[in-house]
């Protein structure tokens, strides 16, 4: 048991004078939600994952050079000839009460995580078509028990996938993934992980002071960690904020070693020293319904479609509305997210496409209008009802009607529950939607626009692009150059010639960080940050 | 106590006879109830400033888009985040085009390269603040006033029909705003615009879903009070009907306090409504209003005041302003207003 | 006898919002000791405001006081800070006021109201201002006030506030006791209840009361001297036989006239037509004149000074003047009149 | 006497019937009032005079009772008609010079109300001209008319819910206490108005008031009340010199007179509600003790007042 | 009085019927179901939370198992906590609110009473006109923009307070309590000084005058207590409206309030959370009317014997 004397969760620490001497290794964070839980099983939230990642270790982990490398997992498994078996072994490793970290634990971590009574959200989808018989689990036709995932025995993990998976070992760094301690998992029942005392760790920290729906918590370094050594932060404070003037204080009166910044703060930020722009992985874009009510909309029309993708302007809406270190998008597949064997951007290799162009975008509109007949169109946007949200929605509303004459927009501003509902029942014209990968190939970009897949809700359908995104994970999956570019290709077609999506902007943050900060890793998926190699320097 | 009298012209103690219905007469000018009001309020400066400051915001939400240059509805998107510039202002410290930036004041329009004037500066989008702001108040106004005007109607009905029948109809009325009253407002507003489609008519519904009891509850004490009257008892032994009773003699003497009341649901509205866009319940934009301005501004109280400053001002003098002529009218229509 | 009370020249006015209410103008009276002086007039005429001046209890942002002099035992109470008249109020002057309903606290329990001016003008301790409470409670016929002073004013009937009022006016043994209309808001036979309790304690304490009222038989068997108040001013006072039976204005004629008595049956009454000045802008010359039968010319311009009758009885009409021709007053007031010794029409021996 | 213009038999009005705080206001009273005459109610404050009042003209329907006009009960049930019929007849004068007149009417409409309810005019000159009329029949002249209650006294206050009773031509008023809010000097213009009214119209009046001398001077008889019933009725002189309830009797004596010397000899009687000590069974009702004189009393009593007023007489 | 009691509580309890009835079905109207908020279930993944919410069953059904856990105090669990119960979630939140509420309460009421009383007894005098000018502000500034200036200027600015969060004991609750102290501020010196105004004009206090008691007894003795009277009758709406309106404060000073729970619930559609939350409120606000209806009386002596209708 770890007796590291348990914080009050109170902690004044940055009161102690003891920081001259040898400075307090000690972060204090600002989180921009609650944990709604830390059981892996059933965490979707970037919050939750951000600390799983934190206070947990899975087979594989991220590196500080964004790599995933072998964790938990002592060494990079053996894979049998049809690629179909990876055997891992499991590294000697502690869980936070002291118990060994086994291969049973695995197993039992995964297949909880199919168990229909779990109700995980995650579990099914993750391996859903990756690890053997997930998919018959979710569809009923098998059960949990019969998930590919064997602890053979305390050290020897196997699993068998339902096919060659390209990216199946990068996805071994991903929360859902993350062990559990069965024998502890089933003596709190319905409570574990709904508090920090109904939890143990495996990785770097543990979560302490939290009482589960609280606005704060703190992680506090975790002794039994195998790799503790690396492991430098004793404290990490963190609340709930959820207002940017607020955070932007709390950081300058220095109770805060981070803050984001949106909008306005980041123009006045602009040269502040502490700035720090990062790009994430995520994507947003128009989604084009273009059936409605079992009604072609006027966005089944390619011209209309196209219209309106290069027509409005992209380097605007990034500087000036959201300025915040987004960068304009045109492209599916982010920037700085997959990369081949070279070590080449799948960016820099596919190009961009689809740009902003009022003149092009004019020429089709009028194209894509006689073609449907008329002379006008409306067209509502769904968006959401975030401030940027509704900021941004005005943008595009000022200039598409701006650019192209004619058209009309609504706007429809909803909670985002209510979107994915509207969403589901392909109730809107053009919705504002965004997409964060959950493993780092560009296939979990890819997959969104398959015909009737689940999440296209909008009549795409291109049985070209079909053929080609299959193929990457189907006859090609072993050859990644061909693969590549089969995905490379597919791109080109949804975004250049199909216009089924109209993408918008690549996300970014900008955030002040301390300086004296040191040794962060933002990560491009599963987790945000690492903190296992930070540290206080100079403070 | 003297009793030495200078003396008297003669005559001084014949006897006249004063017509005495002389003394019947009534010297005052005729004065109605209303022009008696009137004269009260006159004497009161803050109701009459007040008026004078409802009259001109009411005058500039109709007048102050078309005043400005710029339309409020137009993005110039180069423009954004542009501080007050008003022509004449250059050298005199403040509304001259310095804003803070990076904690540093400088001339944004300068570097921007504006030559336009901005009387309020611009928001994000490059919108002209001082356009957008009156369409603002003009929607907030809207809203107040439809949202009292619906309470009122509302609340007169059900407080008069309650009292005015009394006995059965009115314990059963009674217990059903009992009930309503335990309803904590806030929750069922935010409950009712979750539920209806966003926008002005979801506001406004909300608002006056439960917005009517108070007026009920003034108009019920009122009607209780006036209907067992002399003067309506009068009007009953010859005969009057309800109606009558109610249109020409219970109304008129009510009507004062239904005013007054109004003068302060209307404030009351326009707050509401901002504290909805608070929440991000309010307005669907690009409509504006007050609220959603002031919400939009809030946040950016540090570098661009402007944002905030404008539309709380107008905020600020709507509310001060019906509630001192509020104040007023009570003052000058019911000096006894208790309930 | 001594007096206690002297008012000079009295003249008040309002500050409304219509202009100034020249509510008293002039009066002059004095107050002897262990008497009772009854004001009777018109509602408006003035009685209130003139002992609320005595008290000093006018609003003084709307009050304006223009001139005389109003001496308690030679001091005068107008010169008073506001200090010293606090501790005149309640000890040697208290008041009573006419709706019992309304003059007490209703949340503070009626032991605390009485035991107030105790505490505050006696320097008795609590223990004993609740006992002297309980006596003065007793004293005014409320039965058992040991539990009652615990009682809250809404749990006792409008005779018993009345009483507890006078219980409080009655605490230090005031000189003065200054009664508003102490009776107007009860039945007749409460009324004659508080009418003997008043008379009774005044005996025992040796107080000199003002006694307010409207109602001339409650005058009539309160006071010793009546004085008659019209428009602002004091038409005509004098002891309370004088006033029934030999009154000399015209004001107080028709006052007592437009009463019927039990034992006439007069056909018609005697009323005084039309209504009382407006005190905003009072009539020229003698208030009254535009009402009475009797008006002289002179009535119109000049306000009368005052006549004297007897020693004790004055009166402020031209008809007392020398040269003023003889008139006859009402013959209900020459019925009274026939009763009086001194009067024109005494016929002797009645009495 | 003359006939009876209104019978009133039995009434009852109850408040809050049934309830813990029930208010038996008017218990069970049964009286005439004949045409032509002014019958008197006094008693003290709360003693049910206005409830008597109020149910005969139905402002509230009576709890039990009736009320015959003319031969009609005025509380069966009623046709709109009808009852305007009753309205037009029978009218009422209030205690408050200040709460009966309507502060936001000129006195032009309150006074035409009745007019216009019962539509009795024409056409505007007409009904200008009959308020005009009404005016100077209380002593108010047309200047007035165009003007607001509150700038009226308190006496001209009073004669215009007179004005405004008389608008209906109606045969019986009810005055509700119309002096006792007035001044001693007002009062007077007001009874000599009434009392005029009354020989010109040939009006019936039920004069409610709570003191005694006004209501000798202006009643043929009086009644008077005590805890909602009726417990003594006779002819003013009659009540004055002879009072046989040990009530009227305190009620009298209570009274101070404007003269001095009476006030000096006055002793006054209280009244002990107990000391009638009624046995249980002893049936107490109205008896007629002598010709027009009814007292409220058991049998015993009755005996022995007709002994004593026998020998009185 | 406990007749009255029990009457007023059976009332409670129909209110309390009602409110629930009416925000379940409203809940159930609403677009947008707190589980879709999931878009990477399967249908058959999905039917299996529907299950374990009870979202399956009829409507009716649905209906009557949630007045009956209600009953039981049982009002459900949160989605968006993954089955957390939402009684807990209420219940681990109140204590913020509930120190913030009851703080801002007095402080609100106690500084608009002096304020009303100043008014009132310099009345058009500068007193009366600056404590005039405060009530206003105070009801003319939303509540947002006024905590956020006090954030910047007090704690950011100056340094005098915490900027935000909850963790530093009873200075964290400072800022946040003056925010809140606004409304009652107002709404407590203007009832006060109309009230103070109506009482020293009665005939009760020119009695105690004419006792000689000086102007400070005249105002503390006499008049504070009766003026004091109306002001309680709106305390019940003014306390409830202070726990709710927190949510908007909350947000600001990241505070973990039950208002800063509710508006987050409204964000992810949490209908548990709203329901409870909704109910919590009322149940809070009936009671709190209650109390004072039961303080009316201990105020009001009247009252306290004829015990009922007002
Ligand atoms: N506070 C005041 N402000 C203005 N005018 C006043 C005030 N108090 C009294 N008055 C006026 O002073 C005059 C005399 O009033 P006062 O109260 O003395 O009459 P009163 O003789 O006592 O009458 P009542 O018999 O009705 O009590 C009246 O015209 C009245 O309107
Ligand atoms: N509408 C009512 N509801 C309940 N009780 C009433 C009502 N009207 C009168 N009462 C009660 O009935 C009783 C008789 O009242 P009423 O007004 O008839 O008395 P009154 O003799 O006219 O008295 P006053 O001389 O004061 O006018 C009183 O106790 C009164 O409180
Ligand atoms: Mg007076
Ligand atoms: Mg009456």
């Amino acid at each position: 048991k770890d007796d590291a004397a348990t914080p009050a969760p109170n902690g004044d620490d940055d009161k102690e004078p003891a920081t001259e001497v040898d400075e307090a290794q000690v972060l204090n964070l600002i989180m921009s939600a609650e944990i709604p839980t830390m059981d892996s099983a059933l965490v979707t939230d970037s919050v939750g994952f951000d600390l799983l990642n934190n206070v947990n270790e899975g087979l594989y982990r991220l590196n500080d050079e964004n790599v995933a490398v072998p964790a938990i997992a002592e060494s990079e498994p053996t894979v049998s000839e049809d690629g179909l078996v990876y055997t891992f072994t499991i590294r000697d490793s502690k869980w936070s009460d002291g118990s060994p970290v086994t291969a049973g634990d695995f197993e039992f971590a995964w297949k909880r995580a199919m168990n229909p009574d779990t109700a995980s959200e995650y579990g099914p989808y993750m391996m859903g078509g990756v690890v053997k018989n997930a998919t018959a689990i979710s569809e009923g036709k098998a059960e949990y028990t019969e998930l590919g995932v064997k602890a053979v025995d305390e050290k020897t993990l196997e699993v068998t996938l339902e096919k060659q998976v390209p990216y199946f070992l990068s996805l071994m760094s991903f929360g859902t993934f993350l062990p559990q301690n069965e024998a502890f998992v089933t003596e709190k029942g319905a409570d574990y992980a709904t508090n920090s005392d109904n939890l143990i760790s495996n990785g770097p920290f543990v979560l302490e002071a939290w009482d589960g729906t609280g606005l704060s918590w703190q992680l506090v370094k975790n002794d039994q960690y195998w790799d503790a050594e690396t492991v430098k932060l004793t404290e990490i404070n963190y609340d709930v904020v959820k207002e940017t003037a607020t955070a932007v204080n709390l950081y300058t009166t220095g109770e805060k070693d981070r803050t984001a910044l949106s909008g306005e703060y980041a123009m006045q930020y602009a040269a502040d020293a502490d700035l720090v722009t990062e790009l994430e992985t995520t994507l947003f874009y128009f989604k084009y319904n273009q059936q409605r009510d079992g009604k072609d909309t006027p966005l089944a029309n390619v011209n209309i479609r196209e219209a309106i993708t290069k027509g409005f302007n992209k380097q605007d809406l990034v500087d000036v509305v959201l300025a915040n270190g987004s960068v304009p998008a045109n492209y599916l597949v982010p920037k700085a997210f997959s990369f081949n064997e070279a070590g080449e951007d799948f960016r820099d290799i596919n190009g961009e496409m689809s740009e902003f162009n009022a003149e092009e975008a004019k020429a089709a509109w009028e194209k894509g209008l006689s073609e449907l007949g008329v002379t006008e169109v409306t067209l509502e946007i769904l968006g959401g009802d975030t401030e940027l949200s509704k900021k941004m929605d005005e943008y595009f509303k000022s200039q598409l009607e701006g650019n192209l004459e004619g058209l009309k927009i609504t706007l429809k501003e909803v909670p985002f529950a209510v979107r994915l509902d509207l969403d589901t029942a392909q109730n809107y014209d053009i919705q504002v939607a965004g997409w964060g990968p959950d493993f780092q190939d560009p296939y979990t970009f890819m997959n969104l626009w398959l015909t009737d897949g689940g999440n296209n809700k909008m009549s795409y359908s291109n049985p070209k692009f079909d053929e080609l995104v299959n193929s990457s994970v189907g006859e090609l999956a072993m050859d990644p150059e061909a693969r590549w570019d089969a995905m490379a290709q597919a791109e080109k077609l949804l975004i250049e010639e199909d216009f089924g999506i109209g993408p918008i902007y690549q996300r970014g943050t900008m955030s002040l960080v301390k300086p004296y900060v040191k040794g962060v890793v933002t990560h491009s998926f599963g987790g945000d940050y690492s903190y296992k190699w930070a540290y206080i320097e100079g403070k | 106590m003297t009793q030495n009298l200078k003396n008297l012209p003669s005559g001084s103690f014949d006897r006249v006879t004063v017509d005495s219905s002389h003394a019947e007469k009534i010297a005052k000018p005729s004065l109605s109830f209303w022009q008696d009001a009137w004269l009260r309020i006159r004497k009161n400066k803050a109701a009459i400033v007040s008026m004078i400051i409802l009259v001109l915001i009411v005058v500039m939400a109709f007048v102050g888009p078309y005043l400005s240059p710029h339309d409020g509805e137009v993005q110039t998107i180069t423009h954004a985040n542009l501080p007050p510039k008003v022509q004449g202002f250059e050298n005199l410290g403040f509304m001259d085009g310095f804003g803070i930036l990076g904690g540093k004041e400088v001339d944004l329009y300068e570097m921007k390269n504006v030559d336009v004037y901005y009387w309020f500066g611009t928001d994000g989008l490059g919108r002209d603040m001082f356009s957008r702001l009156w369409q603002g108040t003009q929607i907030s106004l809207f809203i107040a006033f439809v949202a009292a005007l619906i309470d009122m109607v509302i609340g007169v009905i059900y407080g008069g029909v309650s009292a005015y029948y009394g006995g059965r109809v009115d314990d059963i009325m009674q217990r059903v705003v009992e009930i309503l009253y335990g309803i904590p407002n806030l929750v069922v507003v935010i409950l009712m615009i979750l539920v209806l489609d966003p926008g002005i008519t979801a506001i406004i519904i909300a608002i006056t879903i439960t917005g009517w009891i108070g007026m009920s509850r003034i108009v019920r004490g009122q009607v209780l009070k006036h209907k067992n009257q002399e003067f309506v008892l009068a009007a009953r032994t010859l005969g009057a009907s309800n109606n009558r009773i109610i249109i020409k003699h219970l109304l008129p003497n009510i009507l004062g306090i239904i005013i007054i009341n109004t003068m302060f649901t209307i404030p009351g509205a326009i707050f509401f409504e901002a504290f909805l866009s608070f929440i991000g319940l309010g307005l669907q934009p690009p409509a504006a209003s007050l609220g959603t301005l002031i919400n939009d501004g809030y946040k950016l109280i540090q570098f661009q005041p402007h944002i905030l400053l404008f539309p709380s001002i107008v905020l600020s003098l709507l509310m001060i302003a019906f509630n001192l002529l509020g104040d007023g009218l009570r003052d000058a229509l019911d000096p006894k207003m208790k309930d | 006898m001594e007096k206690i009370l002297e008012v000079k020249d009295l003249q008040l006015s309002f500050h409304t919002f219509a202009g100034e209410v020249k509510a008293i103008r002039g009066v002059d009276f004095d107050l002897l000791k262990g008497e009772t002086l009854a004001i009777v007039g018109e509602s408006g005429s003035g009685k209130s405001v003139t002992t609320k001046a005595i008290m000093r209890l006018l609003p003084e942002s709307s009050s304006e006081f223009k001139s005389g002099e109003i001496l308690f035992n030679g001091k005068d109470l107008t010169k008073l800070t506001d200090k010293q008249m606090q501790k005149i109020r309640g000890k040697d002057i208290s008041m009573i006021f006419q709706d019992p309903m309304t003059s007490l606290n209703p949340t503070m329990p009626i032991g605390r109201q009485i035991t107030e001016p105790l505490l505050k003008h006696q320097g008795v301790g609590r223990s004993e201002a609740r006992k002297i409470a309980i006596d003065l409670l007793r004293m005014v016929g409320m039965p058992k006030p040991e539990l009652r002073i615990k009682q809250f004013p809404h749990q006792f009937s409008g005779g018993q506030r009345q009483r507890i009022v006078i219980a409080i006016a009655l605490a230090c043994n005031p000189q003065i006791l200054i009664a508003d209309e102490p009776t107007t808001a009860l039945d007749v036979t409460i009324q004659a209840q508080i009418l003997e309790l008043m008379k009774d304690l005044q005996k025992k304490i040796d107080t000199s009361i003002i006694f307010i009222t409207h109602d001339l038989g409650v005058v009539a068997n309160v006071a010793d001297r009546v004085a008659v108040m019209y428009g602002g001013r004091i038409v005509e006072i004098g002891t309370v036989d004088e006033i029934f039976y030999n009154p000399q204005h015209p004001y107080t004629w028709g006052l007592l006239s437009s009463m019927p008595s039990l034992d006439t049956a007069e056909e018609k009454l005697y009323a005084i037509p039309g209504t009382p000045p407006d005190l905003l802008d009072p009539p020229k010359g003698d208030a009254f004149a535009l009402r009475s039968e009797y008006a002289l010319a002179i009535d119109l311009v000049e306000a009368p000074p005052v006549f004297k009758v007897s020693d004790t009885h004055f009166a402020s009409t031209w008809l007392l003047h020398p040269e003023a021709p003889q008139v006859d007053p009402p013959v209900a007031i020459i019925e009274r009149m026939k009763k009086f010794p001194g009067s024109r029409y005494y016929e002797g021996g009645t009495k | 006497m003359a006939e009876k213009l209104l019978e009133i038999r039995n009434l009852k009005q109850y408040f809050n019937k049934g309830k813990a705080n029930e208010v038996r206001a008017v218990d069970d009273i049964s009286f005439d009032i004949y045409k032509g005459e002014t019958l008197g109610i006094v008693g003290e404050s709360g003693c049910g005079k206005s409830t008597t009042g109020r149910s005969i003209i139905r402002l509230y329907n009576a709890t039990a009772g009736e009320v015959i006009f003319d031969g009609v009960n005025v509380h069966g049930k009623k046709t709109k008609s009808e009852l305007k019929i009753f309205n037009r007849k029978m009218q009422m004068i209030f205690q408050d010079p200040y709460a009966s007149l309507n502060p936001r009417m000129k006195v032009m409409d309150i006074i035409a109300e009745g007019l216009d309810i019962h539509s009795l005019v024409k056409s505007s000159k007409e009904r200008k001209e009959r308020v005009h009329e009404l005016l100077e029949t209380v002593g108010l002249n047309k200047e007035h008319a165009n003007r607001y209650p509150h700038e009226f006294s308190g006496g001209q206050r009073q004669r215009l819910g007179i004005a405004r009773a008389l608008a209906v031509d109606p045969e019986f008023i009810i005055a509700d206490e119309p002096i006792s809010a007035l001044d001693v000097s007002i009062q007077a213009q007001v009874v000599n108005l009434l009392k005029e009214l009354q020989v010109e119209k040939g009006l019936t009046y039920l004069f409610i008031a709570h003191d005694l001398s006004m209501v000798k001077y202006i009643s043929d008889r009086i009644g008077v009340m005590y805890f909602g019933k009726l417990v003594e009725l006779a002819t003013a002189e009659d009540l004055y010199n002879n009072p046989l309830h040990p009530y009227t009797q305190s009620l009298l004596s209570a009274i101070p007179l404007p003269d001095p010397n009476y006030e000096r000899t006055r002793v006054r009687k209280s009244y002990d509600a107990t000391s009638h000590n009624y046995q249980d069974g002893e049936e107490i009702s109205m008896r007629e003790v002598t010709p027009g004189h009814f007292v409220f009393c058991s049998e015993r009593e009755f005996n022995a007042l007709k002994l004593t007023s026998g020998t009185g007489v | 009085m406990t007749k009255y009691i029990v009457k007023r509580v059976f009332y409670m309890f129909i209110t309390l019927f009602l409110i629930a009835t009416a925000t379940f079905f409203l809940m159930k109207t609403l677009p947008g179901s707190p589980i879709s908020s999931a878009p990477k279930l399967t249908s058959t993944q999905l039917a299996v939370v529907e299950a374990k919410y009870g979202l399956d069953q009829p409507l009716p059904v649905q209906y009557g198992k949630y007045m009956l856990n209600l009953a039981q105090g049982d009002l459900g669990n949160s989605f968006q906590f993954k089955g957390a119960s939402v009684t807990d979630l209420i219940l681990s939140r109140l204590g913020p609110s509930f120190l913030l509420g009851s703080q801002g309460l007095i402080l609100g009421l106690a500084i608009g009473i002096i304020l009303g009383m100043i008014s009132a007894l310099r009345q058009n005098t500068i007193w009366d006109f600056g404590s005039t000018f405060i009530a206003i502000l105070g009801i003319s500034i939303p509540s947002f923009v006024f905590a956020t200036f006090l954030q910047y200027w007090l704690a950011v600015k100056w340094g005098l307070f915490p900027v935000a969060l909850w963790n530093d004991g009873w200075m964290s609750s400072v800022l946040p309590s003056i925010a809140l102290a606004m409304g009652p501020l107002a709404v407590g010196s203007r009832f006060i000084r109309t009230e103070m105004i109506e009482v020293l004009s009665s005939d009760y206090i020119t009695l105690a005058k004419s006792k000689g008691a000086n102007g400070f007894e005249v105002a503390f003795k006499h008049a504070f207590r009766n003026a004091l009277i109306p002001l309680v009758t709106v305390l019940g709406p003014l306390a409830a409206g202070l726990l709710t309106g927190s949510l908007v404060i909350e947000q600001i000073f990241a505070i973990p309030g039950i208002g800063e729970q509710f508006v987050k619930a409204i964000m992810v559609s949490d209908f548990s959370i709203i329901m409870g939350t909704t109910l919590f409120f009322s149940v809070f606000l009936v009671f709190v009317i209650l109390v004072v209806d039961i303080l009316y009386g201990v105020i009001d002596p009247r009252i306290r014997l004829s015990g009922g209708e007002s």
